[in-house]
């Protein structure tokens, strides 16, 4: 968590001076559903993600470099430097797509999950996407056929809340996420987001029997992003109070501390973990700020068509 | 031998594919029961659950597709009416499309889409329309529109084979045509083929027009005009090579399409025609299209809409006047 | 009722002899929603339908013979012969709209509702949809948005069973549309599709609230189409038990007997209602038959753009 | 006077048609706060409710502004980047542009819609794309597509007088551009703007590529070639006359725009000038617009992939060597 929080930081001073690109959404706030989530799953899985990709990608293991370098727009990033922040794709690890369309990577993960199951049984598809995306017709035509498929796929809401800068309240009437799951009988849990451990087990206890060949899940994970919309919105729109409230429920120190209280880990090591971290980042962004940007034929390649 | 209808050339293309490749799947609405013309008639009995009926969720199943091409399958998304690929096209377009370039070349998704367009059955406005032009537009997807049923058959067999997405756009009002059967073979995306030679007029023509301009072509020669009629087959990528040359023989250009004119892709060949060929044009390069108009139901005002061979051979005369 | 009866069956006759052209879909089997929702409707409602709009526009007035001349492609049809059996349209008696596009009324109902709320308070908009249309993406984003701006629409779907060819079981694993609304808190009733009385009662149920500034709601009607999803469909796909079943219940044979029963009409009565409906319908006929075909002026005309 | 912005003028129209018309309404995401652009600011504390926050449902917010016009009133809906209308053509395109058509007169639906095109920004290929020629493909959609503040905001006042379905093609790198303030009048729909006249060559380009146009317009008139610009600002209903008049005295024409180049405007554009002007023409129509490649993130990339006054220079260079 501390890679994604650290590297997440890196991001915004970065766009500060311009040297990553681009409209950048960072996940400072919403790291435990990423780490718990990814967590359970294997090589063999898939995951889809939206326009707050880093934290995701970073989880199931991409090399920071790359990533850092995709968000400079230079030719050693994940993608190239085409794809850029909302597109991050890393066939190795398994994320086959991010999105800058909300909820547009539903479908594709159903799509990618129904054919796990026939190439790869066993395998699951993941799809992270946030509160805002429920309101697209793409989540409840999706839900609809994911049931009545009993496809393995995991559809992860990480519910912070806000869709840009408009409260829960004002796109929906329904509070809960699952509530919808529940119509069609699907295996749904909300989880404190900012609690590792708790996403972590949920996740582990929905995705068991989608490997077992049993239907879709849901999995919501009540959290908070504690920046901006998008690095550059100045957050007019809501109460220093409630970022204060959160970020007492830090996702990242609250498993250090957590772990330090537990006697898993000495502070010391908690502390070393940080700055390894941190280190680790300072590496990617210097490694990254030196790779070539690509050559001008890169702009005609792998289009297809 | 007997003959062969285009949609029984889709559905013979679409069983041997399947029995080649055991990554190919169709989805859409009422495929098991053979869909609303019959092309995948016959497909769930043999194949089982690699045919899958949907839900009326038009915008998902695209979507759905593209998830499967992304993972390794070769999905067929059948599309019934290309009126309704207006709630596809963030799929379609957003991405399936552009899967490839904006993963740096780490995806490829190839998934096939299967769509009819045309008038001409007095559906209405929102049963008839040619809007293929939109995805030339859309870098990233292929698209063809077979005007025979050994194209119709050959082309899905490739598009079956490509790596990238293909978008096949059928016409509704070929789908009953009798043809002399041919054997079913891959016919090339981006290969131009030349149905009628002609030293006079070239006439590009696209899918059912193709038909009509023959029939123009039958009725000018008798008056000594001989029209070269030019069936692009696929869209994009666009065979330029065979039309300018025979633009560059004929001094002359008609194109014709079933879709509204205005914004057409009679508008694209007009614009690459003068480019590529301008020293060699005595006239410009006439387009023929619907008018500016959603289709109508009633009969005469629909049969004035569609381009038929009369209207091609006007066209065609007032070049050579 | 029996006009709606007699008009469709002409119809289905008239498609036979190609005098009716085009995609036809009659709504025989389904009467009794559309005369039992149309009849607690006033003059200043607003109604959108879908691909089988034949009875709703009858129900709400509309004069027979502009609508069979309408099917017929006919100038003095009452879309001028331009729109066809799907694209009804009768603002004289306040129908909007139909479609060819499945659910895509829905959305300009919602839009029609917000509409009369402020221009017409207490008016109310209503759309009737099939089972199939429920799994698209318009149902959910506009249950979402009814039931959060509390609009004045009722949504009225005639669950027949089937979507085209395939049954209500391939479609969703969700038995009962009602459930939907549901999750929205919005008020929702199932009835017997074939009883127009019952029809009638819960409609007026669910309207009355919407006058007085209520959200919106749903009426969901269980029925059965008697012929093939189109003219020309040979419905296979079914079992003719089911369809003898249902003959039993048509909607239009048991409310005339249950009046008889209940004392209220003579049977002679019901043999004359019957027979004078169809009278009218014949003499439509005899008149859009006769009408000419629109000029040709008219294939450029109200194009707008 | 004090400068104005493009953004700053679509604005001041939107308030001063809301405080004319009752009817008028603003439906989209996140426009009580003002959208991320700043476009509807301060619009909700003057009109509150008149002004609707919606969900992420673009495909049912097209409807619910095209039920509010069958409806009577005056909706703007806004889909923050044309890149979403992909999700939103059906109710575009099949429901409100064939209202009136499809019943024979009795609807209109005055829908206005505002949505935003361009790249340049890093943001990539899913809000980068330009894709106006698809609507000009759809009988009965009006597409306007401003340049500057004064249309920006003159083209939107007329779009809220019209009774049919208008798009306002906005761009996103001229909505902080600065710009001399006027004083907000209607711009007709329908008149193209010479923005520089010139005797040699006809430029005709739209929105961003018209600075561009003008920019290579002033590099060339230092060589002595005098570049006539053209800004039609509604791309349908084409004001064709200014544009083939102008041809006819210059002989030579480029069209620029910043969407891709097969399938663009230009092609329409490039296909009516040859037509309208075959023997006026001393050269074949230019067409410049970008490659065929989805937009991508990275800067040297993106930089080469728009069309700028360099390019325009270029194209007007060949035709006049
Ligand atoms: C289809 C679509 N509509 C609008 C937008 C603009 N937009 C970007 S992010 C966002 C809000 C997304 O909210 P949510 O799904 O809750 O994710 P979060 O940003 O909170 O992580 C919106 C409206 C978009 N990207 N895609
Ligand atoms: C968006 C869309 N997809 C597919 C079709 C083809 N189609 C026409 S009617 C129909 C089934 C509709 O079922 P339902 O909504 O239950 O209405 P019913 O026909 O039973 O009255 C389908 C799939 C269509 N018209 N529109
Ligand atoms: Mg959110
Ligand atoms: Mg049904």
């Amino acid at each position: 968590m501390w890679l994604i929080r650290a590297f997440e930081e890196s991001v915004s001073e970065l766009v500060g001076t311009g040297e990553v690109v681009g409209l950048v959404h960072v996940s400072i706030g919403q790291e435990a559903s990423a780490v718990g989530v990814c967590d359970v799953l294997e090589a063999r899985d898939r995951v889809y993600s939206g326009h707050r990709a880093h934290g995701h990608v970073l989880a199931r293991g991409a090399d920071p470099t790359a990533v850092m370098a995709e968000l400079m727009g230079k030719a050693t990033g994940l993608c190239g430097g085409k794809g850029g922040s909302m597109h991050l794709v890393d066939v190795t690890h398994g994320v086959l797509g991010a999105t800058g369309v909300v909820g547009g990577t539903i479908p594709l993960a159903l799509g990618t999950a129904l054919a796990l199951r026939e190439t790869a049984p066993g395998a699951v598809a993941v799809v992270f996407f946030g509160d805002g995306a429920v309101q697209t017709g793409y989540f409840h035509e999706c839900l609809n056929m994911a049931a009545l498929w009993k496809a393995p796929v995991l559809l992860v809401c990480e519910n912070n809340g806000y869709a840009e800068f408009t409260p829960r309240s004002a796109h929906t009437p329904v509070e809960r996420v699952t509530r919808h799951a529940e119509t069609y009988g699907i295996d749904a849990r909300t989880v404190d987001g900012n609690d590792v451990v708790a996403v972590r087990e949920a996740a582990a206890a929905l995705v068991a029997p989608l490997r077992g060949g049993g239907g879709p899940a849901l999995l919501e994970c009540l959290t908070y992003r504690m920046r901006g919309h998008y690095e550059g919105d100045p957050a007019r729109y809501r109460e220093a109070s409630e970022l204060a409230e959160w970020k007492a429920k830090d996702p990242v120190r609250r498993c250090a501390s957590a772990a330090v209280e537990r006697g898993e880990l000495s502070a010391d090591d908690a502390a070393a973990c940080e700055a390894a971290a941190r280190r680790a980042v300072a590496a990617a962004v210097a490694a990254a700020r030196s790779a070539p940007f690509p050559p001008p034929s890169a702009l005609t390649e792998d289009v297809g068509g | 031998m007997a003959d062969t209808t285009y949609i029984g050339a889709i559905n013979d293309a679409l069983a041997s594919a399947m029995r080649r490749d055991p990554a190919v799947r169709i989805v859409g609405e009422d495929v098991a029961e053979g869909g609303p013309f019959g092309a995948t008639k016959g497909l769930a009995a043999e194949f089982g659950e690699r045919v899958r009926d949907t839900p009326i969720s038009e915008s998902s199943i695209m979507g759905i597709g593209a998830g499967m091409a992304l993972a390794g399958l070769r999905p067929v998304v059948e599309i019934m009416f290309i009126d309704f690929i207006t709630l596809a096209l963030d799929q379609l377009a957003n991405q399936a499309a552009k899967a490839r370039y904006m993963s740096g070349g780490q995806l490829r998704c190839p998934l096939v889409v299967r769509t009819s367009v045309g008038a001409g059955t007095r559906s209405g406005a929102q049963h008839s329309q040619s809007l293929e032009a939109w995805l030339l537009h859309v870098p990233g997807l292929s698209v063809v529109m077979p005007a025979t049923a050994a194209d119709a058959g050959g082309l899905l067999l490739s598009a079956l084979r490509a790596d990238d997405p293909v978008v096949v756009v059928e016409n509704k009002e070929l789908y009953f045509r009798k043809e002399p059967r041919v054997d079913l073979a891959p016919v090339p995306i981006g290969a131009a083929a030349v149905r009628r030679p002609g030293r006079d007029v070239t006439c590009v023509a696209t899918s059912r027009t193709v038909h009509e301009a023959l029939a123009a072509a039958d009725e000018l020669a008798r008056d000594g005009t001989e029209v070269e009629v030019i069936d692009p087959r696929t869209l994009h990528p666009l065979d330029l090579d065979t039309i300018v040359g025979s633009v560059r023989r004929t001094h002359r250009c008609v194109v014709a399409h079933e879709a509204v004119r205005q914004g057409g892709f009679g508008a694209e060949v007009a614009a690459l025609v003068q480019e590529h060929a301008f020293d060699a044009l005595d006239a410009p390069v006439a387009r023929l299209g619907a008018p500016y108009a959603p289709v109508p139901v009633s009969p005469p005002l629909e049969d004035a809409y569609l381009v038929r061979a009369p209207a091609i051979a006007a066209a065609v005369r007032s070049l050579v006047a």
